[in-house]
């Protein structure tokens, strides 16, 4: 296998990270019952704070200074200590709307995605194409130097790691821990949930804002590595909703949506290929018009969601046999939380 | 004792580009530090999704209204409303860059074009680029395809190519020069290829040095983060003298726009009544090309170049110079958009020893024979 | 009502402060912008025109319980259509009308395909329309720059917009002093009219409520859902295509691939904002439209970002829609329902998937 | 130990759901809680077992007084209700789901909780398998996965609420034995609320009635084993007396001739995620009543909605009057007079949010246009005729159950071809269930004819001209009804067809 080519995988993997750490963040959410629709705006406002929190923090707040005041190191755990908080905030405004005045959590998150979006353009526009802190590239002592995993997966920056740590850590926490069924009750059957003596909304509280603490990281990754700086449009722009289909077809289990985030990055890499190379389909090329190769991950986006909604993936299980069945039940499964973008009051 | 002057410049992007935009606004700022009676409106970030709600006939009616009698249009896409908005607005001078209509002769009296030759330090920026790579390996970081981005990407290509032929003989390589178009002159998340995408993919695939050709920064963003990072890469950043501040160390150069001093005539010659149309490409100062009150176009070297190119650079630059400026330096004289040159069909643009007319660069019809990447 | 309105008025006055502006010239400047005199007052119509339209459509989807996020694309297929046709047809000027009508036809269809689409999705292939409707956006922004670099590029030009359309191929002026399409004045009065009129008289109003109040129950009660739902989608689209003409066929007057320019979105916020109440809906397109047009001479003289606007509207719309959540909710209180916990009682047409 | 509720006090506004309710419940004996709809049997259960809290009034556990401010501190207290659709989680499986609520870890140890599920559902004789998710099984082993997780959890007294419907006489007698070996060896106390004279009748040791949140008397049952009818219907009728403050006269079967064949259906195949109806065969004639008996999920409510267009056929025909409408849209059914009504009334049938009228207005005018005050009139009068209580302008949602069921049928069309309707008499009391039928027989005598799914036994029997039994998917057609006991038909719906 050529390096460019692990090269290139390597760079979905890292592309790939603020989609992975926004979906999973979206998951927490959406497993206990609320919907946080505004993560398009979240991303945009939380790489607006992230990054302006890092470059102040590291250089002063001239946006002309060229030398740091601070180590680049407490720039960046600032910038992503503050984008979690802002993520934090908006997705509390959802919670407290949701739980509190039983308002739709779809108008309240859609709002909140216009709103945050153009507020980043108005905070940030002096801090637009200004050099900052940018999260430095750590290989992982010893599994750097695995064969083919090593090169791709761990000569990668912590961010990219964290999303690794996430996956595995939402996965275990879900399916193995007493309080991840909780946590799953809770946007399964809240009733049930507050029978067990479960404080359903307040775990709801707990989950909505951590879900957004993490949007907010994922953020910060954009501004402060995956597309360091700000600019306008936003470069992470559209990356929200991407983040949100990400989460239903990954059927709301962390795998899933990992294996989704990896898939979108991928396409995009190969859309910009094929420009240069042409689609090579049994041994002659294909050239297609560049421009409407931009189209590619949107039409991407569609079909997977009908993979879901035709039941196509959930299919997969019974061509299984009965024992990978049942492990496979849970990654398999495409049902949303039974409770989401429901209310839930006692008395 | 002149009087008063008021001008605007209406800016298709947002003032800090650190690009196109940026370098207009800086020419505005310039004009107002060099005629204390000159008072500069601008509006920035004119165009359909930014500001759908005005047209640019609106804004000119506002800055008329302010009292301006010069207007800057800094974009080709108001090339055509400045034609409309010149008819409604006789009195008042027009500017559209980078337009040719007063070239074709369809343009309204008070409209004027100016360009400047940003091809000789787009062939400056190649050849840097082949002289410090070392994998042989350059990315074009196109924008959208028409005849402006073509001959840029074309004189980089040529300078490219001479440079390496030249001092790079040893390498025993051809050089591998590809042309990536994102789809705009920026980035529209969704609607167009992510330029930071894209300059990884280059660096990815063995490129180390990636030339900008957009209006935004994100090619000197990815070579500055891989450098720290500990890779040997560079890119060379297109349109503002400042473009290498976001990460000096990697930036190899920037071929950037001085519109001051053109401003600054149009605006003078305006004030004293004596402006008339034209359709100027403007030169730029041959003994000292990053002149700022005489060159309308400059490559300023970056901090992050190898100094062991520059003899080489220079001397290039010198030769190129001695062409341009048309008198003799006493060194070998060399101007590369001259034949035998193919365009990439194979069709011949230039026989051995002719020089391609002017204008035939202008309306440059495809990329040229030995660039990989789409011509349309 | 009255109240949120003044507290985001606060909100938006603290924030110009914040960036060092006096908010009495800031709004007389935008006042100026706005209603300086027959020209910019035709500024606010043309932004209005588009913009009214789409909110009108949006209240018929949002009516059957659909959220047409689509509607960006609808505008901008509208207009790509429209300019279809403005580039290919050249009528003699005794033809003009009919050539004009063609193209606005030729909108109405874009707008009508492209939510169409969407709807098709969601109907009978259950994706769900706001991740569709997305995705389409994208999808028509993506066809629009296809189109000026390829098929529609302006010979010599610059590849960032089509060939100017020719006199014939535009909605004519009012006048001079009154440059806005009168034609599209009359179908905007009419939409926002008579879309109301029909959805409060008329059995396929009252359908389009059952099917989008739950349209389960619409099915057993002889509603013909699908082809209900289909309908909003097409209806919206029709209205969104004639929106997307007149940016093209009058305010730019060439194809521009950006045209919609958010315009769809605003409109959702305009609904949201009228609570389902059609009459408030012109007027609130008519405020949100003069500050708009008017803060293009704030920004010309005191250099304010184009964002704010953005900013100023958000914030209106949220701090009201929370008041009227805190509202229901006292008076909830007040007229003590205890709830019971085996009804856990659903707020939104939950999930995402369909 | 033992309980007592002492001048217990509820109201919801102006509703006095629990007025003044005191009782005792000793250990060891089984109590059942009869009433009509809205007696208020629900509210006391619940403010028992911590669902809801008394407005005033005492609950003594053992004498001394307690209040819960949730379930689990019922629980704690020894006291735990199994609600009619048991509270647990289907995407979890049996053991999450017994494992869910215990006291433990994070890290739960998911072999000891395997281990007490595995006895102590084999100590009542239930079969709960470990790793079956819970969306895949029946109400009664539901219920039973619930009883046994409660008991886990130490409750020493036990609330069901209507228990018995939709489930197998098997599985009945199974829950029946448990319960009883609960009471009576392991000193449980049992509440049974139920509207089934017979069930409380065998199962319990005595009845407490409630009417208009009032209790208004208690009764003795006889020892387990009594069969002399006479006995029993006597103590049947003083339980109706005390419930409804009158008698029900014995509904009598009255013979309508059948006429022309309407529905006919050939080797019908239909499929769903669950299960699937191989060659189903069925032909109604005007005038007839066939009910389709079953557990839940067994295959009556696929077949009833793809006979009318709702869910698609295999293969197959439909014919309606001779005529082929396989796979047509439920609206050209409806256009024929066939008419489907769902059990779930505001989830599928009634929408909520819109008025008595719209609701009219949408079923009736056939005209583009709407002449809303005609509708107005023509609503009021037939709410009248239907005695609804509530006005054409109200929201349906702010009906009572029982009104909005006598909605759906205001919305019935005059004289349907075929009416499909899906339990429709679930949850209501046995006059409110006598009404409906009245409805539904006149229309009847009218030549409609009638298919009906129904969880109650004894309704099914009372009504039908023939049966159609489906378990699993496999159906069994029981032609002469009349000679049919209701136990008989308890077996087949457990899939004995032998039996019989
Ligand atoms: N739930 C229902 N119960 C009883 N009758 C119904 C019900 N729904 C509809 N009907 C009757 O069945 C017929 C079909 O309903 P509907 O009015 O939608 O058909 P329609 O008037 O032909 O409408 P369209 O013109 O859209 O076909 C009407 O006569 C209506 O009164
Ligand atoms: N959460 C509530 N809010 C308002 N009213 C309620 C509530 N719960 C019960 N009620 C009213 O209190 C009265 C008693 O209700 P309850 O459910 O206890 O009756 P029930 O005996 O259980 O009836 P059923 O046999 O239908 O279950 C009814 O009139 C009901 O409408
Ligand atoms: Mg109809
Ligand atoms: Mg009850």
């Amino acid at each position: 296998m050529n390096v460019e080519f692990l090269n290139t995988l390597a760079s979905v993997v890292a592309n790939a990270t603020p989609l992975v750490i926004a979906s999973i963040g979206e998951t927490i959410t959406e497993r206990a019952g609320v919907i946080n629709l505004s993560l398009n705006g979240s991303l945009i406002v939380t790489a607006m704070a992230g990054f302006i929190a890092a470059r102040v923090i590291s250089f002063g707040v001239d946006v002309d200074a060229i030398d740091m005041i601070a180590s680049a190191e407490a720039g960046l755990i600032g910038g992503v200590v503050v984008a979690m908080l802002v993520g934090a905030l908006v997705a509390l405004i959802i919670a407290l709307s949701s739980i509190e005045l039983r308002l739709d959590q779809v108008t309240v998150g859609f709002i909140l995605t216009l709103l945050m979006a153009d507020l980043a353009q108005f905070l940030g526009q002096e801090y637009t194409r200004i050099p900052g802190p940018v999260v430095p590239k750590w290989p992982v002592p010893l599994l750097q130097d695995l064969p083919l995993l090593g090169p791709v997966f761990f000569q990668q920056n912590v961010l990219v790691y964290l999303s690794y740590v996430l996956v595995i850590g939402l996965w275990f926490w879900l399916f193995r821990t007493r309080p991840g069924m909780a946590h799953r009750a809770i946007g399964e059957r809240p009733e049930a949930a507050y029978a067990r003596g479960t404080n359903v909304n307040r775990l709801r509280y707990v989950y909505v804002v951590l879900g957004g603490a993490l949007v907010g990281v994922a953020g910060g990754a954009y501004s402060l590595h995956f597309k360091p700086g700000l600019s306008n449009p936003p470069a992470m722009q559209g990356d929200g909703w991407i983040a949100l289909a990400i989460v239903i077809f990954g059927g709301w289990h962390p795998f899933r949506v990992v294996v989704g985030a990896w898939l979108f990055a991928a396409l995009r890499a190969v859309s910009s290929d094929i420009q240069k190379n042409g689609l090579a389909v049994l041994g002659q090329t294909i050239e297609f018009n560049f421009v409407l190769l931009n189209g590619l991950p949107w039409l991407m986006l569609i079909v997977t969601l009908l993979l879901v909604s035709s039941g196509a993936i959930e299919r997969l299980l019974l061509l299984l046999p009965g024992p990978v069945q049942r492990r496979m039940r849970s990654v398999l499964r495409s049902d949303p939380p039974r409770a989401i973008g429901t209310t839930f009051e006692v008395d | 004792a002149q009087d008063e002057i008021i001008y605007g410049v209406v800016l298709v992007g947002p003032r800090n580009d650190r690009g196109w935009s940026q370098s207009h606004f800086e020419a505005g700022q310039y004009v107002e530090a060099n005629n204390e009676n000159a008072t500069m409106l601008f509006f920035e970030s004119l165009n359909e999704a930014d500001t759908p709600e005005a047209t640019l006939m609106d804004v000119v009616t506002e800055m008329v209204d302010s009292g301006a009698e010069v207007i800057f249009t800094t974009s080709a896409s108001f090339e055509q409303d400045t034609n409309g908005v010149a008819e409604a607005f006789p009195e008042v001078v027009f500017i559209n860059i980078t337009g040719s209509n007063v070239l074709h002769g369809d343009a309204p009296f008070n409209v004027g074009n100016f360009n400047t030759l940003m091809e000789v330090p787009r062939l400056l920026a190649g050849c840097s680029a082949a002289l410090a790579s070392e994998t042989g390996k350059i990315g074009y970081l196109g924008a959208l395809i028409d005849p402006e981005t073509r001959r840029l990407a074309a004189s980089s290509y040529l300078g490219a190519r001479h440079c390496w032929n030249t001092y790079r003989a040893d390498m025993g390589m051809d050089l591998e020069f590809t042309v990536t178009w994102i789809g705009f002159w920026f980035h529209i998340p969704g609607f167009t290829l992510d330029p930071t995408e894209v300059a990884n993919e280059f660096f990815d695939n063995g490129a180390d040095v990636v030339i900008s050709g957009i209006d935004t920064t994100e090619a000197i963003q990815v070579a500055g983060r891989r450098a720290s990072e500990g890779s040997r890469t560079f890119a060379i950043p297109y349109g503002n003298a400042g473009g290498c501040d976001e990460a000096p160390e990697a930036c190899l150069g920037v071929a950037y726009y001085n519109w001051g001093p053109a401003y600054l005539d149009v605006v003078n010659s305006a004030q004293d009544g004596s402006w008339e149309q034209s359709w100027d490409w403007l030169a730029l100062d041959w003994m000292d090309i990053n002149n700022p009150d005489t060159s309308t176009a400059g490559y300023l070297r970056g901090t992050g170049m190898p100094e062991e190119i520059a003899a080489n650079l220079d001397e290039f630059q010198g030769a190129l110079a001695d062409y341009m400026s048309a008198q003799d330096m006493g060194v070998e004289s060399i101007y590369l958009w001259e034949g035998p040159l193919n365009l990439q069909d194979g069709t011949e643009l230039a026989a051995e020893g002719e020089a391609v007319p002017l204008l035939d660069i202008w309306f440059s019809p495809q990329l040229l024979e030995g660039m990989i990447g789409a011509s349309e | 009502m009255l109240l949120p309105v003044l507290l985001s008025l606060l909100l938006a006055a603290l924030l110009v402060l914040a960036v060092g502006r006096e908010p009495q010239e800031v709004l007389e400047k935008i006042w100026q912008g706005a209603f300086r005199n027959t020209r910019s007052f035709a500024g606010v119509l043309n932004f209005w025109i588009p913009l009214t339209l789409a909110s009108v459509g949006l209240f018929v989807t949002f009516r059957a319980g659909l959220w047409n996020i689509g509607i960006e694309g609808q505008i901008l297929a509208g207009a790509i259509f429209a300019s279809a046709g403005a580039l290919t047809f050249d009528f003699p000027p005794e033809l003009a009308p009919l050539q004009l009508l063609l193209q606005i036809l030729l909108g109405v269809l874009g707008g009508m395909v492209w939510a169409g689409i969407t709807g098709a999705l969601k109907i009978w292939l259950g994706v769900n329309e706001i991740f569709g409707g997305m995705a389409l956006n994208a999808l028509a922004g993506v066809w629009g720059i296809y189109l000026i670099s390829g098929p529609w590029y302006p010979e010599g030009g610059s590849a960032q917009q089509s060939r100017p359309f020719l006199e014939n191929a535009l909605y004519p002026p009012l006048s001079r002093d009154w440059p806005v399409g009168l034609l599209a004045i009359v179908m905007t009065a009419v939409a926002m009219v008579l879309v109301p009129l029909i959805m409060a008289r008329t059995r396929w109003g009252l359908q389009l409520k059952a099917t989008g109040s739950n349209p389960r129950s619409a099915l057993l009660l002889g509603v013909p859902t699908t082809r209900v739902a289909m309908s909003a989608f097409l209806v919206c689209g029709a209205l969104a295509g004639i929106a997307g003409s007149y940016r093209v066929m009058f305010t730019y007057g060439s194809f521009r691939p950006l045209v919609a320019g958010g315009i769809g979105f605003l409109g959702l916020l305009v609904v949201l904002l009228s609570t389902m109440k059609p009459l408030w809906i012109p007027l609130i397109t008519f405020v949100f439209s003069a500050i708009l047009a008017g803060s293009t001479r704030l920004r010309v003289s005191l250099q304010l970002d184009s964002s704010l606007a953005g900013v100023l509207q958000g914030t209106l719309v949220l701090v009201f829609i929370l008041f009227q959540g805190l509202r229901q909710r006292l008076e909830a209180r007040r007229g003590d329902q205890a709830g019971d916990v085996s009804q856990a009682s659903a707020s939104s047409q939950s999930g995402l998937t369909g | 130990m033992d309980i007592e509720l002492r001048n217990i006090h509820k109201r919801f506004g102006t509703v006095h759901a629990n007025n003044d309710i005191s009782v005792v419940f000793p250990a060891g004996r089984i109590t059942g809680i009869l009433g009509e709809n809205g007696a208020g049997k629900s509210t006391l259960m619940k403010i028992l077992s911590g669902y809801q809290p008394a407005d005033t009034g005492d609950i003594l556990v053992d004498g001394n007084a307690s209040r819960f401010s949730s379930p689990e501190d019922a629980i704690q207290e020894g006291i735990g209700m199994l609600q009619q659709d048991p509270l647990d989680v289907g995407a979890f499986t049996t053991l999450e789901n017994f494992v869910y609520g215990r006291p433990e870890r994070v890290l739960p140890d998911w072999q000891a909780a395997r281990k007490d599920l595995e006895e102590a559902s084999a100590h009542l004789g239930f079969d709960l398998e470990a790793e079956t998710p819970v969306e895949r099984m029946s109400i009664a082993l539901r219920q039973q996965l619930e009883i046994v997780r409660l008991l886990a959890l130490g409750v020493k007294a036990l609330i069901l609420d209507e228990p018995t419907t939709g489930i197998s006489a098997e599985q009945k007698q199974t829950l029946f034995a448990a319960l009883q070996q609960l009471a009576h060896r392991d000193g449980v106390i049992i509440l049974l609320v139920s509207h089934k004279l017979e069930d409380v009748i065998t199962l319990c040791d005595k009845v407490v009635v409630l009417r208009d949140g009032r209790r208004i008397g208690e009764e003795d049952m006889p020892a387990p084993g009594e069969t002399d009818p006479v006995t029993l219907e006597k103590i049947k009728s003083q339980l109706v007396h005390l419930m409804f403050g009158q008698e029900l006269g014995p509904h009598v079967r009255l013979e309508v001739p059948l006429d022309k064949v309407v529905l006919q259906l050939e080797n019908l195949n239909l499929r769903d995620r669950r299960l699937q109806i191989e060659n189903l065969n069925l032909s109604l004639r005007q005038g007839e009543v066939v009910g389709l008996a079953g557990l839940d999920n067994s295959g009556q409510g696929l077949t009833m909605r793809a006979i009318c267009g709702l869910e698609s056929v295999s293969s197959g025909r439909v014919l309606l009057e001779g005529e082929d409408m396989t796979n047509r849209s439920y609206r050209s059914f409806l256009h024929r007079g066939v008419v489907f009504g769902a059990a779930g009334r505001l989830e599928e049938g009634l929408i909520a949010g819109l008025t008595l009228t719209e609701h009219m207005a949408l079923v009736r005018s056939g005209r583009a246009v709407l002449d809303w005050p005609a509708l107005e009139s023509y609503t009021s009068e037939s709410l009248k005729h239907y005695d609804v209580r509530g006005e054409a302008e109200d929201r349906i949602e702010q009906l009572s159950g029982g009104n909005q069921q006598r909605v759906l049928m205001a919305l019935l069309p005059a004289n349907p071809q075929l009416l499909i309707l899906e339990q429709p008499t679930r949850g209501l009391d046995v006059e409110s269930a006598r009404w409906i039928w009245q409805q539904l027989l006149e229309r009847r005598e009218g030549g409609t004819a009638i298919l009906f799914s129904s969880a109650e036994l004894d309704e099914l029997v009372a009504y039908s001209d023939r049966i159609l039994v489906f378990h699993a998917g496999r159906v069994h057609e029981v032609s002469d009804v009349a000679s049919t006991t209701i136990d008989e038909l308890g077996y087949l719906i457990g899939g004995e067809f032998k039996q019989v």
